[in-house]
C-alpha cells in the first residue's frame, strides 16, 4: 500500500494518480518539444519565427492546433474499414502509454518497477507497429498501404539495432531494470576513476550512437521518414486521417519521440541523476524528474537537428543501413563490452 | 557474512489476501480473450483474424503480468506480437490486402478443427491436472516463502541456507532460493539498499538460470533448428 | 569523403543558420529572433513593396476623357467604362462652350485583372496610375467591383516616379495630385 | 567554392541500366501482385496537375506514363485573339517561376518579324531580367529537389533567397511573377535609381545560398546516396527525346542556346561565361549543373550590369503595333530548357497563329523511358531532377 504524506491511498486512488502521471509523463514533454523544436527552432534554422500569434511567442499554439483537430469533421473513406481505421491511433498511442511505464523519474518515483524494464520497453515498442499497419490498411488507399508496409519493414529492421545497442548497457549494468542501471551509473566508476559516477555515453558511445539512429528509424523521424514520406506517400499510413484521430497520430510521434528519449537518457546519460550528488537522497524525487527533462531536451535536440537538416533514405538503403552496418557494428560492440566487462 | 539478502516476495498465487483488482482485471482479460478467439476463427476476414489474434496474444501476455513474471509476458509481446504478428500482417497486405470479408477464409473443415481443438483442450486440461495433482492453491499464510539471496559467501551462511543451497546443488552466487518460514528465522537479513518492485516480480534470473543449466541442451537445439528453418526459407524462397 | 564529413557540415549548416537568425547582433548580444528573421509579422508590420509594383490601380477622374483605350487594350476586359458628353463653361470669357466628355461609369473588376498593367500604359491623358497598395481583398469576389470613386480613393496611396538609374534618357514623370 | 565529383564511367552507366533491367526479371519470378499507382494530378511531387499511372510491382515501377493536360490554358489559342501587346501578358504565365525568360523569346520574334531592334541599352536590361529569372527559377528547384528528397530545409533557404531576386525584379518591372515588361523595339522602362547596387548585393546573397546549399544537401552523403547513379539519361536517349536545357547539359551535351544559337536582342555575347556540363547524366549531375548555372548567371549579371550602356530603351516603333505578315521563329534558353515560339502573321494587329515549344513538356516526355525500373521514391527524385514547371507543360 503506497502512502503519500502518511495518507494511506486505496487502490483505485493509486490507479488513478498513476494513469494521470503517464498522460503528464508523456503528454507534457510532447507538447514541449513540439513548441520548443518543431515549430520555433526549426523556424529559426530557417529564418524565420515560426507561430507568433497564439499566447506569448506563440507558445499556446499547440492548443490551438488541438482545439482546431477538435472541430474538425472526423472522416472515414468509404472503403475503410472502419473499426480497424478508428483504433489505429490509439493503438500506435497505446504502446507510448506503456512505454513510459518503466521509466523511473526518481529513487522512488516510478509507474512500475519491472526487474526486465528495458526488455519489457523494447517489447511494447513494436506494438506500435501493429497500430500503424492497421492504419495502413484500414484506409483502403494505396499511399497508406505502401506507407504501412515501409513502416512495418523499417520497424522491424530497426528493432534489432535497437535491442543490441541496449545489450551493450545491460551487459556494463548486468541488469534489466531501469533503476538499477541508473544506480549502476550513479555507483559506477570509469577506469578506477570514482565519485562522478559512470554515465554510460562515455563507455557505450558507440552503443549511444546505434540507439539514437535507431531509435531516429523507430520514430520514422528524418532522414528515416519512409513511411510517411509527404513528397511521395503523401503522408503514407496517416494520409487519411483528419481530424482529432490525425492529432493522436501526431501526438503519438511526438510523445514517442520524446519517451523514447528518456528511455536513452535513463540508459546512456544517467536519467534521473546528476553527477556528484548521492543517488539515495529524497531529493532526487523532486528534482528527477526536472533532470530527466533537461536530459530529454538535449537528446530530442539531436533528433531533431537531424530531423531538419538531412533528406531521407530510400527505403533499401535504409534497409541496408541496418543490416550492413548498424547491426555489425552493435554485435561488435556488445563483444567488446563483454569482454571489457569480464577483464575489468 | 552475508552481504545482501534481499527483501522478501510473495508469489502472488500465494500471498495473503484474495486480491479483489488481481481478479477483477484476470475476468476482463480473460473474458477479451475467449470474445477474441471465438472472433478470430469465426470471422472471415482475414486482416481481421489477425487483429484478433493480436488481442488474444496480448490477453495472454497481461496474464504472465498479472502473475508475476513479467520477463514471460514481456517475451510474448516482442515475439509474437512485435515480430509474428506483424509479419502476418505484412504478408496479407503484401498478397490479398482486400477490404471486406473474403469468402476463401470459410472452411468446410470446421468440424475437423473443432474437433482438433477440443482434443488440444484435453490434452492440455490433463497435463494441468496431472502437473498440480495434489497441490491445492494456498490462501493465508505460506509455509514457503520466496526469498532473494545475492552476493552469498557460501561459508558465511547459516545452515538452513546452506541446506537450501545444497538442494540447488551448486547454484551461482546470486539466486533465488526457497525456505521454509522456520529456516529463515535465524538468518540475519540485512537489506543492502531496496529495490523497489523486487517484491512483487523478480524470476527473470531464475528463468536465466535455468535455461542455461537445467535446459541448455534443449534450448540450444531448438536455437539449431530455428536456424535451420531460416536458411531452409531463404533457400525456398531464392528459386535460382 | 569518408561518411561523416558531409553529414557534419550540414548539421554545421543549419545550426549556423539558426544562431543567426537568434542572434543576429553577435552571439553575446541578448537575442532577438524577430530581427533576425527574414519574415515580417504581416498584420501587425507591413512590408513596403517597390514604388513601381503593381497592387491597385488608381483613377484620377479629372483627366479621364472616356476614350476607351485602356477598355479596349485590356487583355480580359475587365475595364467598364460609360460616358456622354457635356458642355464645360469656356475657358475664356466670351468663348463658345467646349465639349467634355464626363465620366459616368468607370469600373475596374479586380477579380478579373491580370495585373498586366496594359491600361495604366496605354492611357494618354495621365488618369491612371499604379499603386503599390495590396489590402484591399474582400470576403465578396462582387465586391472586388471597384467603381470610380474607390478607384479615385488609391490615388492617395500613389508614390512619386522614382528617379531613373544613371545613364538613362527617360523623363521621370510627375504624378497629378 | 565548386566540389568537383568523380564521373560515372560509360561502363558504370550501362550496368546500371542493366541492372534495372535484371531486377524487373526477377521480381517477375516472385509473381507479387501488380499495383497501380496514380501520382497525381493532386500529389506534392508533380508540383502541380500532372499525373503519372505508375504500374508498380512491390516498389519497382513495371512501367509509367504521365498524363498531361490537367492545367491547359490555351496560350496559343488565346493568342491569337490578343494583340501583340497583350500576348505578353499572357506568355509569362506560361513557367510562372521563370516569367520573364518567357516573354523574351515572343518580343524576340515579333521584333525579327517587324525588322526592329531594341537598343542596346534595352537589349542588356533584356539580358540581366532574363538571366535574373533563371536565378530566380533554378534558386527554386534546387530548393525543391531538397523536398523531393525529404530535407525540410533548403526550400526555406530557397524561398528566402529568390526573394532578393524576385524584389529586384519587382523594383523595375512593377510585377513580382508576371513582369510584363517586354516590348516590341525595347522594354517598357528605364531602371529606377539605385538598382544596379542593390542588384549586386542580392547576387551576393544568391551566391552565399550557392554555397550554403552545397554544403548542406550537395555535400551530404544520403542526398549524393538517393541521387547519384539514379535516373541515367545517356546522351543519345536525351536528344532523341528532345530534352534541352540543363537536362541534356547534365548528361554531357554541350549545347547551350545562349552560347550557340542565340538570337539578336540578347546581349551573351558580351559576356565572359562558360556553359556548365556534366558527363554523368543522373539525377545528381543534373542538379550539380543547375546549381552552377546558377553561380554562372549571378556572375553574367554582375558584368552586365557593369557593362550597360547609356540611351534610349525603346526603339521608333509605331503606336499600334501591326506585324508585316511572315513566319518567325525564335527560341532562347529559358530556365526549364529552350523555349522557342514560331510566329505566322498575315499583317493584322493580331498574330495569326502562335506555336509555343516549352521545355518542359520535352524534359517530361522521356518519363516512360526514365522511370522503368525504379523504386518508388526514385520517381519522385527523378521527377524533381528533371524540375518542370506544369505551366510549361500545360500551356
Amino acid at each position: 500500500m503506497i502512502s503519500i504524506l502518511s495518507v494511506e491511498i486505496p487502490y483505485w486512488g493509486q490507479t488513478t494518480f498513476r494513469v494521470l502521471g503517464g498522460l503528464a509523463a508523456v503528454l507534457l514533454p510532447a507538447g514541449a518539444l513540439v513548441y520548443i523544436y518543431l515549430f520555433k527552432l526549426m523556424s529559426f534554422v530557417q529564418s524565420r519565427l515560426g507561430p507568433m500569434e497564439a499566447g506569448p511567442a506563440g507558445s499556446l499554439q499547440l492548443l490551438a492546433e488541438v482545439g482546431k483537430a477538435f472541430q474538425k469533421e472526423d472522416i472515414f473513406p468509404r472503403k475503410a474499414d472502419k473499426l480497424v481505421f478508428a483504433a489505429a491511433p490509439f493503438v500506435v498511442l497505446m504502446s507510448t502509454f506503456l512505454l513510459i511505464l518503466v521509466v523511473p523519474f526518481g529513487p522512488d518515483a516510478w509507474f512500475v518497477n519491472l526487474d526486465t524494464g528495458i526488455f519489457f520497453a523494447l517489447a511494447v515498442s513494436s506494438v506500435s507497429v501493429i497500430g500503424i499497419l492497421m492504419a495502413g490498411w484500414a484506409s483502403a488507399s494505396k499511399y497508406s498501404l505502401l506507407g504501412g508496409l515501409r513502416a512495418a519493414g523499417q520497424l522491424i529492421a530497426y528493432e534489432l539495432p535497437l535491442v543490441l545497442a541496449v545489450m551493450g548497457v545491460v551487459i556494463q549494468a548486468g541488469t534489466l531494470n531501469m533503476q538499477e542501471i541508473v544506480y549502476a551509473q550513479a555507483e559506477g566508476e570509469i577506469f578506477g576513476i570514482s565519485g562522478i559516477g559512470n554515465p554510460f555515453i562515455i563507455t557505450q558511445f558507440i552503443g549511444f550512437a546505434i540507439f539514437l539512429i535507431a531509435m531516429q528509424a523507430e520514430l520514422t523521424q528524418p532522414p528515416f521518414d519512409m513511411p510517411v514520406a509527404e513528397s511521395e506517400l503523401v503522408s503514407g499510413y496517416m494520409t487519411e486521417y483528419s481530424g482529432i484521430r490525425f492529432l493522436l497520430f501526431f501526438i503519438g510521434e511526438f510523445a514517442t519521440a520524446g519517451v523514447f528519449s528518456m528511455i536513452a537518457s535513463v540508459l546512456f546519460l544517467g536519467g534521473w541523476w546528476v553527477p556528484g550528488l548521492d543517488p539515495d537522497s529524497n531529493l532526487f524525487n523532486i528534482l528527477g524528474p526536472a533532470v530527466l527533462f533537461g536530459k530529454v531536451m538535449l537528446v530530442t535536440f539531436l533528433i531533431f537537428w537531424f530531423r531538419f537538416t538531412y533528406p531521407r533514405f530510400r527505403e533499401d538503403q535504409l534497409q541496408k543501413l541496418a543490416w550492413k552496418v548498424l547491426i555489425p557494428l552493435s554485435l561488435v560492440n556488445i563483444v567488446a563490452t563483454g569482454i571489457l566487462k569480464v577483464v575489468f | 557474512m552475508i552481504a545482501a539478502l534481499v527483501a522478501q516476495a510473495a508469489n502472488p498465487l500465494t500471498s495473503s489476501e484474495f486480491d479483489i483488482p488481481e481478479n477483477i482485471a484476470f475476468a476482463i482479460i480473460a473474458g477479451l480473450m475467449l470474445f477474441s478467439a471465438i472472433k478470430m476463427v469465426t470471422t472471415g476476414n482475414v486482416m481481421h483474424a489477425a487483429l484478433y489474434l493480436v488481442i488474444v496474444l496480448a490477453g495472454v501476455s497481461a496474464l504472465f503480468i498479472l502473475l508475476g513474471s513479467d520477463f514471460v509476458g514481456a517475451t510474448q509481446i516482442m515475439v509474437y506480437i512485435g515480430a509474428i504478428i506483424v509479419l502476418f500482417l505484412f504478408g496479407i497486405m503484401l498478397t490479398r490486402a482486400q477490404m471486406g470479408d473474403d469468402d476463401s477464409v470459410e472452411s468446410e473443415r470446421r468440424t475437423m478443427g473443432a474437433i482438433v481443438g477440443l482434443l488440444l483442450m484435453v490434452v492440455m486440461g490433463y497435463a494441468l491436472v496431472d502437473g498440480f495433482r495434489n497441490e491445492e492453491l494456498v490462501f493465508g499464510e505460506p509455509e514457503q516463502v520466496r526469498y532473494v539471496v545475492t552476493e552469498v559467501a557460501l561459508g558465511d551462511l547459516p545452515t538452513p541456507v546452506r541446506d537450501a543451497f545444497d538442494r540447488f546443488d551448486g547454484l551461482p552466487d546470486s539466486t533465488m532460493v526457497e525456505l521454509s518460514e522456520a529456516e529463515v528465522e535465524g538468518l540475519p537479513i540485512e537489506v543492502a539498499r531496496r529495490v523497489p518492485g523486487a517484491e512483487l516480480f523478480g524470476n527473470n534470473k531464475e528463468i536465466a538460470d535455468s535455461i542455461f543449466s537445467q535446459y541448455i541442451v534443449a534450448f540450444e537445439a531448438v536455437s539449431v533448428l530455428l536456424l535451420a528453418a531460416l536458411i531452409g526459407a531463404v533457400v525456398v524462397a531464392r528459386k535460382e | 569523403m569518408g561518411l561523416v564529413p558531409g553529414m557534419i557540415k550540414g548539421l554545421g549548416v543549419t545550426a549556423k543558420s539558426a544562431i543567426e537568425t537568434i542572434f543576429p547582433d553577435g552571439p553575446l548580444k541578448p537575442p532577438s529572433p524577430s530581427k533576425g528573421a527574414v519574415t515580417i509579422q504581416y498584420p501587425h508590420e507591413k512590408e513596403a513593396p517597390a514604388p513601381r509594383a503593381r497592387g491597385v490601380i488608381a483613377l484620377q477622374e479629372d483627366n479621364c476623357t472616356a476614350c476607351m483605350l485602356c477598355a479596349r487594350e485590356c487583355p480580359d476586359w475587365c475595364i467598364y467604362i460609360e460616358g456622354h458628353k457635356e458642355k464645360a463653361p469656356p475657358r475664356r470669357a466670351g468663348g463658345k462652350p467646349r465639349q467634355k466628355n464626363k465620366l459616368d461609369r468607370f469600373d475596374i473588376d479586380f477579380a478579373l485583372c491580370m495585373y498586366c498593367g496594359i491600361c495604366v500604359e496605354v492611357c494618354p491623358f495621365d488618369a491612371l496610375f499604379w499603386s503599390p497598395e495590396y489590402e484591399f481583398s474582400e470576403p465578396r469576389i462582387a465586391d472586388l467591383l471597384h467603381d470610380k470613386s474607390r478607384l479615385a480613393e488609391w490615388m492617395e496611396t500613389v508614390p512619386d516616379f522614382e528617379s531613373y538609374e544613371s545613364g538613362s534618357e527617360a523623363k521621370v514623370r510627375k504624378v497629378p495630385r | 567554392m565548386t566540389t568537383q565529383i568523380p564521373d560515372l564511367s560509360e561502363q558504370e552507366q550501362l550496368r546500371y541500366i542493366s541492372q534495372q533491367a535484371a531486377d524487373a526479371r526477377v521480381n517477375v519470378e516472385i509473381e507479387t501482385e501488380g499495383m497501380t499507382l496514380n501520382l497525381g494530378p493532386q500529389h506534392p511531387a508533380t508540383h502541380g496537375t500532372l499525373r503519372i499511372i505508375a504500374k508498380l510491382d512491390g516498389e519497382q515501377v513495371v512501367a509509367a506514363e504521365p498524363v498531361m493536360g490537367y492545367m491547359h490554358r490555351g496560350y496559343e489559342k488565346l493568342a491569337e485573339v490578343r494583340t501583340y501587346p497583350q500576348v505578353t501578358t499572357l506568355v509569362n504565365r506560361i513557367d510562372w517561376v521563370g516569367s520573364f525568360a518567357n516573354e523574351t523569346p515572343f518580343i524576340l520574334a515579333a521584333e525579327k518579324l517587324m525588322e526592329v531592334e531594341a537598343p542596346p541599352r534595352a537589349q542588356y536590361i533584356r539580358t540581366i531580367l532574363h538571366e535574373m529569372s533563371r536565378i530566380a527559377n533554378v534558386i527554386l528547384g534546387i530548393g525543391d529537389m531538397g523536398v523531393q528528397v525529404g530535407a525540410v530545409t533548403p526550400i526555406f533557404f530557397a524561398f528566402r533567397d529568390r526573394e532578393y531576386v524576385l524584389n529586384q525584379i519587382e523594383a523595375v518591372t512593377g510585377g513580382r511573377f508576371h513582369p510584363n515588361f517586354d516590348r516590341i523595339g525595347g522594354l517598357k522602362d528605364d531602371l529606377p535609381a539605385g538598382w544596379i547596387q542593390n542588384t549586386k548585393n542580392a547576387m551576393e546573397k544568391v551566391r552565399d545560398f550557392c554555397d550554403q546549399i552545397e554544403e548542406l544537401m550537395y555535400g551530404n552523403e544520403i542526398f549524393q546516396a538517393r541521387t547519384r547513379g539514379i535516373g541515367i539519361i545517356p546522351k543519345d536517349v536525351g536528344l532523341a527525346y528532345g530534352l534541352s536545357g540543363v537536362n541534356i547539359r547534365g548528361s554531357g551535351v554541350d549545347w547551350d542556346v545562349r552560347r550557340d544559337n542565340m538570337s539578336p536582342g540578347l546581349v551573351y555575347d558580351q559576356v565572359d561565361w562558360k556553359v556548365w556540363t556534366h558527363p554523368d547524366g543522373d539525377s545528381y549531375s543534373r542538379m550539380w549543373v543547375r546549381l552552377q548555372e546558377v553561380r554562372e548567371g549571378t556572375k553574367i549579371v554582375d558584368q552586365l550590369l557593369d557593362q550597360i550602356p547609356s540611351g534610349p530603351i525603346m526603339a521608333k516603333v509605331p503606336r499600334i503595333i501591326k506585324v508585316p505578315a511572315g513566319e518567325a521563329y525564335v527560341e532562347t534558353e529559358n530556365p526549364l530548357g529552350v523555349m522557342g515560339y514560331y510566329v505566322v502573321s498575315k499583317g493584322d494587329l493580331n498574330p495569326y497563329r502562335v506555336k509555343i515549344r516549352s521545355a518542359s513538356f520535352n524534359n517530361v516526355s522521356i518519363t516512360p523511358w526514365l522511370l522503368k525500373g525504379v523504386y518508388v521514391p526514385d520517381i519522385i527524385t527523378i521527377l524533381g531532377s528533371l524540375y518542370f514547371i506544369l505551366g510549361d507543360i500545360d500551356r
